[in-house]
């Protein structure tokens, strides 16, 4: 069986993995996206996880819930995504800068 | 008895209140009526009160008619100690203060300050006798102050010209330098004593002299010496004693009736007459006293000097004033009170009448003041010529005329004297007999003798004093002629005691006339020995034939003669031969100068520098608007960190993030 | 297996602004745009119902229900009340704003409705799941309200930002969430402390591992440095009323969540999150006031003036004293009713085509309206915390609340930085008073917009003459 | 018949609400509002005729006291009290606001009723700084009272009044917040906002000496001292005259007043341990300020320097104390001292308003503060001149004039401590004397300087008369200061009493 604690060391990699992602991705905003979805993916692979060795069913409910809510996020994040667009024909990360100070 | 002494003071007040507030009202008249009318009330009340005490010996009387406040156990009254002493004050007061009153009706015919003038003269009179009949230290402080007020606004009476504003200034000044002494002085006696009564405070004299202070660390004196010396210092400035005597030769800015009264009679002997008082004090120092002496021995050669090269006929006056003060102080410091008392009462005689009697030729000549543009007045103004021979006379200490006794009566109470200092005292006094009758005489051949220089234009150099609103640097046209009964009457009036107040030397110097108010410890009671010789006033006038100080004032007349009216290219020469001792004397030694370039001066660059470097560099450049501004820098600079890249946002939260977790968790 | 139909009557204000809002959503497709002012009203009586229900239903007991998720207690009374009030004021604001710029559409009032919603399951959650339902509710709402004007490169650019930033937020919080989840075995709040206590010593590194996690995603909700960066770019760039929204009422519900997450849940862990909260405190403080000073754009100057008012609510919380939450809690509503006045003040000033975001445009308004200058100075004031407005109160409870922990050298600094503070409150008032307008255009927003505003305003000084009322409420609550 | 009045709260109040309806006149009648104004700012002077007329002068206890709770949380009460030190105090507030309303009825055209409402405004919080026994009410009051005088600053002030004004209210804000902090610990320690509490309250030497810094920031920048002293040059010369008058009459007071109500019964030890601190601040102010006085250029400056030379006097009679007990080993002169120093607050008060009135009165023709720009101005307005003289007297410390009073009593007690002290407090006869006399030469005397002083003309009849009321004052409590000092005896004496015990 495997422990606990590997599932947990993937959803810090994980995690780890999607914030650095979101720092260093300089260019795309679809990744900035992508990244934060892999992000709650960790989230839940942690809970799952839990709920599984403790026996307890709330953190795969709970799961659920993130799921639902993740997807909820990725439409308004493509909203916007496409708004940023319409609006100045680029996507690129470093262009999001008018506002600043 | 509260009430008259109250209507003396009060009666001038009054009349001030009149002449001030409703002059315009009142018109010139009214005006002067107003306040001659209060001063004559006082006048003849000071001599009903100078009647029941000095004739009808009566009580001292010492009450206190009002509190001004109390405070913590002390109580700052309002008071009257009458005793012979004070009576006889009061009396020189508005006898002296009244003359000029009538003087003034003709000498400030002409001004448009007419009503200002009586309103202030009469507001002196009232802080003159504040200060003469107080009981106590804060009345005699109020006193002090108020003749200081009166007298900075009467120095500057001509507020257009700017001699006198620069001289009233000056006045006030260096008096307020010499009050900042004296109230340290009372503070002295009222931290010893818990109190501002003279009473109170002459009793608990001996235990204050036994009562150390600490000035300099690891230096004890004793209280009351500091507290005398401290006192003394405010009546330097006060009676013009060197160093703090340079405002009153500038003091001659003023109209001449108030020359006469307040920078001649009597308020530059408030100190005087303080120190007299203060004799139950000043006897438990002799450091004190031989402090006073040598101020007042210096004064009275060193002024005397600078009065030889003078031309303007006030300031001659002004100079031979500083110098009789010195001889007052002298007396002081010698012990003998009750001669510098009796000089100062011949002195504000004979000072008074010579100052209206130079009015009444500045007057004549159109308010010109240069001696050298005089001369060959006698044949026009008798009267004039008359009552100044007698001032000038009684001066130099005539023998019989009032000055004589006075003056003589110091000098050997001097030679008696045994305290630190007073053989060189006692050197300076007699030299100075001889200069006071060369620079008298002196003024008195120029002006009233000899070619009638006012009759050409003016030399055209040396004229930085005596211009008048009325035309200068003219000549006069017609002849002079002699003054209006208001002038003269007040001249023959004061020449009266001018020449017999002198007489009174027995009861005053060697009787017990200051017995029980003024205080001499036995073993530095000169007058007391002298008294022993004395036999009358013709012994005492004969007596005085014998010693040095008529013959020096004889030889200073003849000299005055010869250089002055026999070899008047003699007074050049000497000029010429020692050019630096006249350049000197007309610099009155520099003191005005070091004054300027150190005091005035040097307060303005320590004024400007602090302004400047302490408030406005440091201050509020560096640390006020140096803060301010070092915020909004800082601000300008944080908001960078706020780059606008999403990235960077989330960048910081990370470290945030990570910050937390490292100091929390390890 | 038994079905209990669980007590519905605590969630009655819930379920009725869920309905509302459900039923405007589908009313307002059949209402014309002329006609818009129905889906106001509707919006509006959404609101007043809600407040008017909560109110009905207050009850001075703690009422769990629907499984042991949420809590009704008086403290969820009073906030949902202030949430719900200052929410419909919120509308009323926006209403002219809104009509001049063809942005008078029923969308805004129904994502702001759900985001109401979202504040009041916040404000009851007694789970960790239903206070991250309400967290995500009210976050996705107010990410689609700030692109709410789409023509505008700013609100799309900002809307972008908080997007992410509260993405990263959420899924930090979910991340400490998890954690306390797996030490803890439960969702339940209360449970969560129970298990804290019993299995204390054993996992304290992930506990405050978890704590730290919990405590950024909070901060980064109330916008306490160094999370605070999404805020004055969304507030510049959002649209005035969402940046009106954004700066009140979930402010409130953000408060609420600590209550009941950091200072009831993690109570145990106090002495841990005490400094985490005093490090993000004291920064809030500097960097909010230090950085207020340079800005020109009032929106942005008001959004670091928010980061600063944060930091006075953390130095109220991380007291821990019964005090200090009660201070905390009539901080953040202080501030709410500051805030609103004072974008309002800006909304005030707006009109077609002329956004009044530069805080020059508030040059010489004592010559254009008296009255309005007046309420906004007693607004800065209160702002700037100077008596007898209702600011000062505030940071008075603050700072007792701070002495009374012996963190007396924290409220000297608190006080130092509200100096600095002042000094961009006062150059508001500068503006309105001593320069001269340069803009005299005739201002007027309508009846019951001044009406509201001048309240709002004097509210200031009545609650700050009589700050009693408001404050023995909080200290009631708490 | 007032006995049972609400004395205090309608002397608070009633200004405060004629402040209120006069702002309501709004601009479009000037002069109602400028009679609505006068009308109230004579009432309130009216109604706090009998604090003086009724006050019981045997007893240092609060009179006139009304509480009512306030705050229920933190136990904060509407107090208010007066004892000997506030009375006096709210006296010269109320006789000096109908005299600055008065002075400002030609003066200010811009905003009459604004300017009216903020002074107005402003007499009923200072009262309340005086009246207030909680510490948070007067927190409140002393912090209020910022914001119209910020006002009136900036909106009627000279053109550097933008700076002036900020320089102002950040400082005193900046002095003010530590108080605050300082009442809080106090709170925390005795659980209630009573400032009685706090003066009965033990405390250790390092809260003492925290507390005591901490109000004298507050305090000392009010009032002010060196080095925190350089707001009110900057403000007094580009407020309006009215300000200006306010400012020095009685916003200075209000440190001082502090000092008495708070620092010294608070923190006696401190204070005690502090006193060298104090009283060389104390000296500074007299000699360097004096100094700098010497050299301004501006007249309103010039004065401003004084006013703080001046309080430097105060506050050195109020902590010369401990050195007069060091010294002497007893309590005798403490009071002299403190008494002293309340006396040169209230004639400050009187003095440095008539100064700034005169000032106005040349500003209102000249349009010029510069001393360089006049000269000889008694010669086309001799009843001014009459009255700037006797002002500038007064400044001096003449006897006879109120000026005199304090200062005297406070060199007394200060020889007591230490001659050197003494000997530099006394240096303010000379350098008095040489910075307002000077300024007296070269404004009032000689000849007319140019065409614009020809042209002045003499005060009016309302001039006249608000000059003329406070040269009656000051000379009133020049010769018969006893009223005042009957006044404060009781107080006083309790306050030594108390400060020489020991709160350790």
């Amino acid at each position: 069986m495997i422990p606990l604690s590997h599932y947990l060391i993937l959803g810090a990699i994980l995690f780890a993995l999607s914030v650095t992602g979101i720092f260093l991705n300089r260019k795309n905003l679809i990744l900035l996206l992508m990244c934060i979805e892999l992000m709650l993916l960790a989230v839940n692979m942690n809970f799952v996880a839990f709920s599984h060795y403790l026996g307890d069913l709330a953190g795969q409910i709970f799961v659920f819930f993130i799921l639902t809510v993740a997807a909820a996020e990725a439409a308004i994040g493509l909203a916007i995504l496409v708004l940023v667009f319409r609006n100045r024909q680029t996507i690129n990360v470093q262009d999001l800068d008018e506002m600043k100070g | 008895m509260d009430t008259i002494y109250l209507l003396i003071v009060l009666a001038p007040l009054f009349g001030a209140i009149a002449a001030g507030l409703f002059g315009r009202q009142l018109g010139r008249t009214w005006a002067h009526t107003a306040t001659i009318a209060g001063v004559a009330v006082s006048f003849l009340l000071s001599l009903v009160v100078f009647w029941q005490h000095v004739i009808g010996g009566a009580e001292v009387y010492n009450e206190t008619v009002y509190t001004w406040l109390v405070s913590d156990g002390i109580r700052f009254e309002v008071g009257f100690l009458i005793d012979n002493l004070t009576a006889l004050m009061m009396l020189v007061v508005t006898f002296l203060s009244l003359m000029v009153h009538i003087y003034t009706i003709g000498y400030m015919h002409e001004d448009p300050g007419y009503q200002r003038f009586f309103a202030l003269i009469s507001l002196f009179t009232f802080s003159m006798l504040m200060l003469v009949m107080a009981n106590n230290f804060m009345q005699l402080f109020f006193g002090w102050e108020a003749v200081g007020l009166v007298s900075y606004l009467l120095i500057g009476f001509w507020f257009k010209r700017p001699t006198a504003i620069y001289a009233n200034l000056k006045a006030f000044i260096v008096n307020r330098v010499g009050d900042f002494a004296f109230v340290l002085g009372i503070a002295a006696i009222v931290f010893y004593t818990g109190s501002l009564d003279y009473a109170t405070v002459f009793g608990q004299a001996e235990g204050m002299s036994h009562a150390g202070i600490t000035v300099l660390p690891g230096t004890e004196w004793s209280l009351l010496t500091v507290a005398c010396i401290l006192l003394f210092i405010g009546a330097m400035a006060k009676s013009a004693q060197v160093p703090l005597h340079v405002w009153l030769p500038d003091s001659m800015e003023g109209p001449t009736p108030i020359s006469a009264l307040i920078h001649a009679a009597t308020m530059v002997t408030a100190g005087i007459f303080m120190v007299a008082r203060m004799s139950p004090l000043y006897e438990f120092s002799v450091t004190a006293l031989s402090f006073v002496l040598i101020i007042g021995a210096v004064t009275a050669f060193f002024m005397g000097l600078v009065g030889l090269v003078q031309n303007d006929i006030k300031r001659v006056v002004a100079y031979s004033t500083l110098s009789q003060l010195g001889y007052m102080t002298v007396a002081l410091g010698a012990s003998a009170y009750a001669a510098g008392i009796f000089h100062l009462m011949t002195h504000a005689f004979f000072k008074a009448l010579l100052f209206l009697a130079a009015g009444s030729v500045i007057m004549a000549m159109h308010h010109e003041q240069d001696i050298r543009r005089m001369g060959g007045l006698r044949k026009y103004m008798p009267i004039t010529y008359a009552t100044a021979l007698i001032g000038s006379l009684a001066l130099i200490g005539f023998p019989g005329l009032a000055g004589f006794f006075s003056k003589d009566g110091i000098i050997e109470a001097v030679s008696l004297s045994e305290i630190p200092g007073a053989g060189i005292a006692y050197v300076l006094v007699l030299l100075g007999v001889f200069v006071t009758a060369l620079y008298t005489f002196r003024m008195f051949f120029l002006v009233f003798h000899g070619e009638e220089r006012f009759r050409h234009a003016a030399p055209g150099t040396d004229h930085d004093h005596g211009h008048d609103h009325a035309g200068h640097g003219h000549g006069l046209k017609g002849d002079p002629k002699e003054s209006p009964w208001v002038v003269t009457v007040p001249l023959i009036l004061l020449a009266i005691p001018s020449v017999l107040a002198g007489y009174f030397v027995g009861p005053m110097l060697f009787g017990d006339f200051f017995s029980g108010v003024i205080h001499v410890d036995e073993t530095r009671d000169v007058l007391a020995r002298l008294g022993e010789g004395y036999t009358g006033v013709m012994g005492y006038i004969t007596h005085g034939l014998a010693m040095p100080p008529f013959w020096l004032a004889m030889a200073g007349l003849a000299t005055a003669w010869y250089v002055y009216m026999k070899r008047p290219e003699l007074a050049d020469e000497a000029r010429q031969r020692a050019p630096w001792a006249y350049d000197l004397l007309t610099r009155s030694y520099g003191f005005d100068r070091f004054n300027d370039v150190v005091f005035a001066r040097g307060t303005q660059r320590l004024g400007q520098w602090l302004w400047r470097f302490g408030d406005t560099l440091v201050i509020d450049t560096t640390i006020v608007n140096g803060s301010a501004r070092a915020v909004g820098w800082l601000s300008r600079q944080v908001r960078h960190v706020q780059t606008g890249y999403v990235y960077h946002y989330a960048f910081a939260m990370i470290i945030g993030l990570l910050v937390l977790i490292m100091a929390f968790a390890f | 297996m038994t079905f209990e139909i669980p007590d519905f009557i605590p969630v009655i204000p819930e379920l009725f602004l869920l309905g509302m809002g459900c039923f405007i959503l589908v009313a307002d497709l059949f209402i014309p745009q002329a006609r818009r002012d129905i889906t106001y009203g509707l919006a509006q009586f959404s609101l007043l119902g809600a407040l008017l229900l909560t109110l009905w239903l207050a009850a001075p007991e703690v009422r769990i229900t629907m499984s042991g998720t949420f809590v009704a207690d008086p403290m969820s009374d009073l906030l949902k009340s202030v949430v719900l009030l200052i929410s419909a004021v919120v509308f009323l604001y926006a209403r002219p704003y809104l009509m001049s710029r063809d942005l008078y559409q029923g969308e805004f009032y129904v994502l702001g409705l759900f985001g109401v919603l979202g504040m009041m399951v916040m404000i009851s959650a007694n789970s960790l799941l239903t206070l991250y339902l309400g967290l995500e509710l009210l976050s996705l709402c107010l990410y689609a309200m700030v692109a709410f004007n789409r023509d505008s490169t700013q609100a799309a650019e900002s809307a972008m930002k908080y997007f992410v930033l509260g993405s990263i937020a959420s899924g930090v919080l979910l991340y400490g969430m998890s954690m306390l989840y797996g030490i803890t075995g439960t969702l339940d709040i209360a449970g969560v402390t129970a298990g804290i206590l019993t299995a204390s010593g054993e996992f304290n590194m992930a506990l405050v591992f978890a704590l730290a996690f919990v405590v950024v995603a909070l901060a980064f909700k109330l916008g306490a440095v160094p999370f605070h960066m999404w805020l004055p770019d969304v507030y510049h760039g959002a649209p005035t009323p969402v940046t009106l929204f954004i700066g009140t009422a979930p402010k409130i519900a953000a408060l609420a969540i600590i209550m009941r997450l950091l200072v009831d849940g993690l109570g145990p862990l106090h002495a841990d999150w005490q400094g985490m909260l005093l490090i993000l405190a004291v920064l809030s403080l500097a960097v909010g006031n230090v950085v207020a000073i340079a800005q020109t754009n009032i929106k942005r100057m008001f959004a670091y003036s928010t980061i600063s008012h944060v930091g006075f609510v953390l130095l109220a919380v991380m007291a821990g004293t019964t005090e200090g939450n009660a201070a905390a809690l009539f901080y953040v509503i202080a501030y709410a009713l500051m805030a609103a006045g004072g974008f309002g003040m800006v909304l005030y000033l707006s009109r077609q085509g002329f956004e009044a975001d530069n805080i020059q445009d508030f040059r010489g308004l004592n010559e254009r309206s008296p009255w309005f200058a007046f309420i906004m100075l007693l607004l800065m004031a209160s702002m700037a915390g100077l008596p007898p407005t209702l600011g000062f109160y505030a940071k008075l409870a603050v700072l007792q609340a701070v002495v009374q922990v012996d963190f007396v050298w924290i409220a000297v600094f608190a006080v130092l930085m509200s100096v600095i503070g002042a000094f961009y409150y006062l150059r508001i008032i500068k503006f309105m008073y001593f320069d001269k307008p340069e803009d005299r255009t005739e201002l007027s927003r309508g009846m019951d917009f001044n009406v509201v505003l001048s309240v709002n305003g004097l509210l200031m000084l009545g609650l700050g003459i009589f700050p009693g009322i408001l404050m023995s409420l909080t200290a009631a609550v708490r | 018949m007032f006995a049972d009045w609400p004395l205090l709260s309608l002397v608070i109040w009633t200004p405060i609400l004629g402040g209120l309806i006069v702002l309501t006149m709004g601009d479009r009648m000037p002069e109602a509002s400028r009679r609505v104004g006068l009308a109230f700012a004579v009432l309130t002077f009216l109604v706090s005729i009998p604090l003086f007329t009724q006050f019981d002068r045997g007893t240092h206890e609060m009179q006139f006291v009304e509480m009512i709770p306030w705050i229920s949380t933190f136990n904060i009460h509407y107090h208010l009290g007066v004892d000997g030190i506030s009375m006096p105090l709210i006296l010269l507030t109320t006789f000096t606001t109908v005299l600055v309303v008065i002075a400002a009825w030609e003066a200010i055209q811009y905003r009459v009723s604004q300017y009216l409402a903020a002074f107005l405004v402003m007499e009923g919080l200072m009262i309340g700084v005086f009246s207030a026994l909680d510490a948070v009410l007067f927190y409140v009051f002393f912090e209020a009272m910022l914001i119209p005088m910020f006002l009136v600053i900036g909106i009627w002030g000279g053109p550097n009044r933008i700076y002036a004004t900020l320089k102002f209210f950040l400082y005193t804000f900046l002095g003010s917040v530590f108080l605050l902090i300082g009442l809080i610990y106090l709170y925390t320690q005795s659980g209630s906002f009573a400032i009685l509490d706090f003066h009965h309250l033990p405390l250790g030497m390092t809260a003492q000496t925290l507390i005591f810094l901490g109000m004298l920031l507050a305090f000392g920048v009010k009032i002010p001292m060196f080095p925190v002293h350089t707001w009110l040059p900057d403000a007094h010369v580009e407020a309006p005259t009215g300000g200006s008058v306010i400012l020095a009459a009685i916003m200075l007071k209000i440190g001082g007043y502090g000092f008495l109500r708070f620092s010294l019964p608070i923190a006696p030890d401190a204070a005690m341990a502090l006193d060298w601190l104090m009283v060389t601040l104390s000296l500074i102010a007299v000699v360097y300020i004096g100094l700098v006085a010497l050299m301004q250029q501006d007249m309103k400056k010039l004065i401003a320097y004084s006013s703080i030379a001046h309080m430097g006097f105060v506050t050195l009679g109020f902590f010369i104390v401990f050195m007069i007990f060091n010294n002497t080993g007893s309590w005798q002169g403490a009071a002299l001292g403190i008494s002293g120093g309340m006396v040169q607050m209230i004639s400050h008060g009187l003095i440095s308003a008539a100064m700034f009135l005169c000032v106005g009165v040349l500003y209102d023709r000249m349009h010029s503060r510069r001393i360089a720009d006049y000269g000889g101005v008694a010669n086309t307005m001799p009843w001014f001149a009459a009255f700037f003289v006797l002002f500038a007297m007064a400044n001096t410390g003449l006897p006879g004039t109120s000026g005199f009073v304090g200062e005297f009593m406070v060199i007394l007690a200060a020889f007591r401590a230490d001659f050197w002290i003494a000997l530099l407090a006394a240096t303010t006869l000379i350098l008095a004397a040489a910075y307002t006399l000077w300024l007296v030469k070269r404004v009032v005397y000689g000849e007319v300087a140019n065409d614009n002083v020809a042209k002045l003309t003499d005060v009016n009849r309302r001039e006249f008369w608000v000059l003329g009321v406070l040269a009656f004052a000051v000379l009133l409590l020049g010769v018969w200061p006893a009223p005042l000092l009957d006044v404060l005896d009781a107080t006083v004496d309790n306050l030594v009493r108390h400060i020489a015990v020991s709160k350790l």
